[in-house]
């Protein structure tokens, strides 16, 4: 009885807090906690397809940028990973310039294909996952470790509406060069060579035909560069510049973000490649 | 996706200079996310001082520029003369509407010098014949927005051939540059007087 | 409509000839006489009105009638195979060009659609070649650019001047602008005489009907190039006095002419770019006039 | 996740099941969790040089059924503010009842004995005390209020108008809807009102220049002007509404306005819908 | 390429797509009709970085549908002041899409950047800021707020720092960003005029030699012609843009506000 007494006694506007207690609670945190704002709806992962899948209509209300040609290989000198840095909203690009290598730390390096927002969120949390891990072990953490807690963690929100294609590379000694692929179906993988993204099958092409694990640095960076550009070229979803690392024991190294088209027409010119180009006004 | 008029991409844009007039077109083909080809022209020439530029369904660009190439032809025999721009404007809107309840997913632009006065005529239409003329730019494509955008603020009237070139160049390299399914390189047709001057641009190919 | 003919009435006789045209072009030869005198800036069409009698009221016949704001046409044969005739001249000129370029046909794409009309009845079952022969009088627009007409002028005027001193000098691109009129380069007035065979042939003037072989031996004396509109309705009265034989005035005789845009005619006022037809009948007071200073 | 090239990155069908665009509703009419019943149609409303002028008709509509015709639309706040409700009426009680309790709780914190003694000698009695609640502090409320119910998907079915003056005592006239979507005009109006009246209100107030030149009684006029052209064409309006005028000296509100001057002549010349003329 | 063409579902290549366009059928069961939540205001903002500022603009047009709800509704909103009129607010935040969406966006990041400045003595800087509000986007990645949002303000050492979002958080700092109804119409006009692109210096080479037009950052002067070209052009051919300009310039001294009149129709 008291209960309801107590519900009709205080005033009315008390009832309908303007701010819910998790949005006064955010304000004062310093750590954003991850508590989800969900649409109180029957079916939300259906309600946010019907908002946000662009495939289905283009005409929906939220485009999310997505990321699209990432590749990964291990050889004898550590991993090379190499990624487009095109984002697109439906059909219009909506940058060329996206960093799609999130710098996990030092020794780790992860790929953004997918959700761009996802892929940063998540892969930034990894990073603090990681810096823990060695404040409670003292020691780095180990690849598999790493792409294990990533992928735990998108299984719990599995069918939630994540888009994540993404690829933890690192090299440590136990291990070695280790390259772990994980979506956000929660697939994990582990494996020597990984192509992710709509560019994907432009990419295994390239890097099928030269792959072998006794690369020297040098030719297996040529390799994914190439890779990359053909999947640019043919992919309308890649494009933009070749983002290059090379991934040691003793860390990663940056080996460039370049614009494709320079490279394009030097290719073209000073290797013969891509005859199916036009350069001159034959007809 | 599934709109027919974005399945295989492309851009054209037509502007107006002084005493001539400019069309230009990408070159890509492609099917969805895939490109197929880097070779396929947009702007079609009839006679000397007609052309027609044609984006959306790649099927039916080939067979819309086919019809009029018929149909233009056919005109010249009987009139023994070249079709004026505006009365081939006419004869692409009724064309077109004759499909009116299965249109073909075309959005034309037409572009050329009038024979008798020498004056630039430009016009667009939509995938029913609905003709729009106009007196500074037609855009078309999946690139139309972009286009819009760059056509508004880099055309001015009044531009001699070779400004005219460079405009319609940076309009619609720059736009094509925001739209996946159109680029890898562009024609740009310029008609004068009596000179028609077309060039290849090398664009971005990603 | 059932008991069509699938097999057609117009077939080749042993010595190779259609007879049912060389019928249909005697039939003509009956008709009333009408001519058309082609002049540098229009042509006059015109024809008798013959009423059986006195009680017929002349005013609602009309033999020459409007097909496209510039073109008008005049018969001689059978007055109900003409009025299809004009019909489908209307209609033809509109579906297959009007709808299509928005823009009115040149009178030589009329007349070729008007010829395919009478040849397709002399070779489908079930119908006979109209009885009718038929003037028509058209003015096109030429195609030339304006600079090369208005240069093209100019270098009239100086061959012209030079002429009194002998110097003989073509246009530049070999392309005589000579004082012909028509043609599709320079456009003016066009003047065409289709037969019941569906053969169409150009004229400068010409007659057709009962005493058209009279009409045409007196055109040819009188016809001289370089003719005004106003000296070709004169010529066209004196003809047709001469094939007339009851009393000529504004309501036995019809005359139309194909002269410069009738801007009085379109009704409306002050619509830019907006230009009248070229043809139009003369009233019978206009042709009185005409009649008086003969 | 969908691994085809062209659809690289998007929901799957057979985890997400079919895309179902309903959600979306691009087309087919506004219906929605919570459906309007009774409703009120459109409230207008004008600045002035010294305040704000609100008009709506005192009709309640149940579909087309002009069911009550007595409902008071615009109700008064704090004798400071007026508030006008476009759209479902039940949810208009509720928030009636809602700033009911908060005036009462607002006077208690604020009571008049608290203000100074008037230093100047022009401020009267009806000077609201330093510190309550004015127009501008009600519509940030107001659209707090319903951008939450808007995001706990229950709306209130309202368009709701907020007149009266701001903290610079300057007149305020804001507007917030079911979305929480709110923004201000020198001249506002709700449903038909937006279609029909704001033109012409916008030749006599199109910039908060022309609304500061604006007399009360031109203000009114032009109020009394959208009004009847809204009964001519709104088919769920009525002829008799309220007027309320707000200004620094108070709200006067006259509930039972009768429209005047009516001239249906244009009425016969209408044939049929739209370009119909014969 | 027969995988390309083939109807067959299991070759499920990139196929025909007319055949997998969404299919109309009812959902399972009679749907209850739902509240949609979100509706678009129009509108459009552009961010140009320069050398020592930064420029935020926004049209104040606000319209749902084809009605014009409000000639004057700003877009662009100071963050972090910590007076009620935001005197020493050194961060600018442009919201376009949703307005509603819009205002809330700005109050939370306001009242959070009021918070840090309480506690930490200092403004927050504009990378952190920036990193804050990716935070809260994604916060409701499941229930998006519809918005583009632009930061804009002055890196540690100064120069003009302009970071742009997708609706769920994506962020990326960059020289020029369009956003909202005509950013499709601007961002390759931006392209152009700002970060030069297909521009190449006249006879520096022959054929594939040429020399790309370099890079230079631009003074205040000419980035803001370009935004007011930029906006002209837009209103031209978009019906949800128009009616007024509201330019924000960030400098060392402080956040400058200009307003322009755009057309009205």
């Amino acid at each position: 009885m008291d209960t309801l007494v107590a519900r009709y006694s205080r005033p009315a506007y008390h009832e309908n807090e303007v701010l819910s207690e998790q949005e006064q609670q955010d304000f004062t945190d310093t750590v954003p906690s991850l508590k989800f704002a969900m649409p109180p709806v029957a079916h939300p992962s259906a309600w946010l397809r019907a908002a946000t899948d662009d495939r289905s209509n283009p005409s929906c209300p939220i485009k999310i940028a997505h990321g699209t040609t990432t590749l990964a290989f291990r050889f004898q000198h550590g991993i090379i990973v190499a990624t487009d840095s095109r984002a697109t909203a439906g059909t219009w690009i909506a940058s060329q310039t996206v960093k799609k290598v999130i710098e996990i730390n030092s020794d780790l390096l992860g790929t953004m294909a997918g959700g761009a927002a996802d892929c940063q969120y998540w892969l930034a949390w990894l990073g603090m996952q990681c810096r823990l891990h060695e404040l409670r072990h003292k020691r780095r953490i180990s690849v598999a470790a790493a792409s294990k807690i990533l992928a735990n963690l998108v299984y719990q929100y599995k069918g939630m509406g994540l888009s994540m294609g993404t690829m933890c590379a690192g090299v440590t000694k136990e291990e070695g060069p280790a390259l772990y692929y994980i979506d956000s179906d929660g697939t994990r993988l582990a494996g020597d060579l990984f192509c992710v993204g709509s560019g994907q099958t432009f990419a295994y092409g390239v890097l099928d035909a030269q792959y072998r694990f006794d690369l020297s640095t040098e030719e297996a960076l040529e390799l994914g560069s190439r890779s990359i550009l053909a999947a640019t070229h043919r992919d309308a979803y890649s494009g933009g510049s070749i983002n290059l690392y090379h991934v040691k024991e003793s860390g990663w190294e940056k080996h460039g973000f370049t614009d494709t088209n320079p490279v394009f027409w030097k290719t073209k010119l000073e290797k013969g490649e891509f005859s199916n180009v036009t350069s001159s006004l034959d007809d | 996706m599934s709109s027919p008029f974005s399945i295989n991409g492309g851009a054209c844009v037509a502007m107006v200079g002084k005493d001539c007039v400019a069309i230009a077109c990408d070159l890509r083909l492609g099917l969805q996310a895939l490109t197929v080809s880097n070779n396929f022209p947009k702007v079609f020439q009839y006679g000397d001082n007609v052309f027609l530029g044609l984006t959306g369904l790649a099927t039916d660009v080939s067979t819309v520029s086919d019809l009029f190439r018929y149909k233009v032809n056919m005109y010249r025999l009987r009139e023994e003369r070249h079709i004026a721009p505006r009365t081939f404007a006419n004869l692409v809107s009724s064309s077109l509407y004759e499909r009116r309840f299965g249109p073909y997913f075309v959005s034309p632009v037409v572009a050329g010098l009038e024979p008798k006065t020498g004056q630039p005529f430009i016009c667009g239409f939509d995938s029913i014949g609905c003709i729009d003329f106009s007196k500074d730019f037609i855009v078309s494509g999946t690139a139309t927005e972009q286009l819009f955008g760059m056509c508004e603020s880099l055309w001015e009237p009044d531009l001699g051939p070779e400004a005219l070139f460079e405009t319609i160049s940076q309009a619609l390299l720059n736009a094509v540059d925001r739209d996946a399914l159109s680029g890898w390189g562009a024609h740009v047709y310029i008609i004068e007087k009596d000179k028609i001057t077309k060039r290849l641009l090398k664009g971005r190919q990603d | 409509m059932a008991d069509r003919y699938s097999f057609s009435l117009t077939t080749f006789s042993p010595s190779g000839k259609l007879v049912q045209i060389e019928y249909a072009l005697n039939a003509v030869n009956q008709g009333v006489t009408a001519l058309g005198i082609k002049a540098t800036n229009g042509i006059v069409l015109a024809t008798e009105k013959k009423s059986s009698s006195p009680l017929a009221d002349p005013s609602s016949l009309s033999k020459i009638s409007l097909v496209t704001p510039n073109i008008g046409m005049v018969y001689s044969g059978m007055g109900p195979d003409y009025r299809v005739l004009v019909d489908r001249a209307r209609k033809v000129s509109h579906t297959g060009y009007k709808r299509i370029y928005n823009e009115y046909p040149p009178t030589r794409i009329l007349v070729q659609d008007v010829a395919r009309v009478m040849q397709e009845a002399t070779q489908s079952g079930g119908v006979r070649p109209y009885g009718v022969s038929l003037l028509v009088a058209g003015w096109d627009e030429g195609i030339l650019p304006e600079e090369d007409i208005e240069r093209a002028a100019q270098e009239q005027a100086a061959v012209a001047k030079q002429s009194s001193s002998g110097l003989e000098d073509d246009g530049e691109e070999g392309k005589k602008l000579g004082g012909k009129t028509g043609g599709i380069l320079k456009g003016g007035p066009m003047l065409y005489q289709v037969d019941p065979s569906g053969s169409y042939f150009p004229w400068k003037a010409t007659a057709i009907g009962k005493s058209a072989t009279t009409a045409k031996t007196f055109l040819e004396k009188r016809y001289t190039e370089g003719l005004e509109l106003e000296d070709a309705v004169h010529i066209a009265l004196l003809t047709l006095k001469e094939t007339i034989e009851g009393e000529m005035n504004g309501e036995t005789i019809e005359i139309s002419i194909v002269g410069p845009p009738a801007d009085h005619l379109l009704g409306v006022e002050g619509v830019e770019g907006a230009v009248g037809p070229r043809f139009r009948k003369l009233t019978p007071q206009e042709i009185e006039d005409y009649l008086t200073n003969l | 996740m969908d691994h085809r090239p062209q659809a690289w990155g998007r929901p799957r069908d057979d985890v997400y099941g079919a895309y179902d665009a309903s959600y979306l509703q691009t087309t087919g009419p506004k219906t929605a969790t919570q459906a309007p019943v009774v409703t009120g149609t459109s409230v207008i409303a004008i600045k002035f040089k010294d305040g704000v002028v609100m008009a709506a008709d005192n009709l309640a509509s149940y579909g087309s059924l002009a069911r009550f015709t007595d409902v008071k639309r615009l109700r008064p706040f704090l004798s400071t503010s007026i508030v006008g409700f476009g759209g479902d009426v039940s949810d208009m009680q509720f928030l009636d009842r809602h700033l009911n309790e908060l005036a009462i709780d607002e006077a208690y914190e604020h009571d008049h004995a608290e203000t100074p003694s008037p230093s100047d000698d022009s401020t009267t009695t009806t000077q609201p005390p330093r510190g309550q609640l004015n127009a501008a502090n009600l519509h940030k409320y107001l659209s707090k209020l319903m951008y939450r119910r808007r995001s706990d998907f229950d709306p209130l079915w309202n368009q709701i108008l907020v007149a009266g003056l701001d903290s610079a005592s300057k007149p305020f006239l804001a507007s917030v809807d079911l979305r929480g979507t709110t923004f201000s005009s020198p001249s506002l109006a709700t449903g038909f009102g937006a279609m029909l009246a704001q033109p012409i209100m916008r030749r006599f107030a199109a910039t908060e220049e022309d609304a500061a030149k604006l007399t009360r009684e031109q203000a009114v006029d032009v109020v009394k002007e959208c009004m009847k052209v809204l009964f001519y064409r709104d088919a769920r309006s009525l002829d008799r509404y309220s007027l309320a005028v707000v200004t620094k000296d108070g709200v006067e509100l006259r509930e039972d306005e009768q429209l005047e001057k009516q001239s249906w002549a244009f009425a016969e010349r209408i044939r049929g819908y739209g370009t119909q003329t014969v | 390429m027969a995988a390309m063409f083939s109807q067959n579902p299991l070759m499920n290549g990139p196929n025909y797509s007319i055949s997998d366009a969404p299919k109309e059928d009812a959902p399972e069961g009679a749907r209850q009709h739902r509240f949609d939540p979100y509706t678009d205001n129009g509108g459009s903002t552009l961010a140009i970085a320069g050398d020592d500022f930064a420029v935020l603009a926004g049209d104040t047009r606000l319209t749902s549908g084809y009605s014009i709800n409000s000639r004057h509704h700003p877009k662009l909103f100071k963050i972090g002041g910590t007076t009620a009129d935001q005197k020493d607010a050194t961060i600018v935040l442009s919201v376009v899409g949703f307005a509603a969406d819009g205002e809330a966006l700005k109050e939370r990041l306001d009242t959070i950047c009021k918070m840090y400045r309480y506690r930490h003595g200092k403004p927050m800087s504009v990378k952190a800021c920036a990193q804050r509000l990716s935070t809260i986007l994604y916060q409701k990645r499941f229930f998006p707020y519809y918005a583009h949002a632009i930061l804009g303000g002055l890196d540690e050492e100064g120069k003009g720092a302009v970071y742009s979002y997708d609706p769920v958080g994506s962020y990326e700092r960059e020289q020029c960003r369009a956003g909202g109804a005509a950013a499709s119409l601007i961002m390759p006009f931006l392209d152009n005029q700002v970060n030069f692109k297909n521009q190449y210096t006249p006879n520096s080479g022959e054929g594939h030699a040429l020399q790309e037009r370099e890079r230079r950052p631009l003074t205040r002067g000419e980035v803001e012609v370009l935004v007011k070209d930029a906006f002209d052009g837009a209103v031209e051919r978009h019906i949800e843009v128009g009616d007024g300009l509201q330019i924000m310039v960030i400098t060392q001294n402080g956040i400058e506000e200009v307003l322009l009149p755009l057309k009205k129709d």
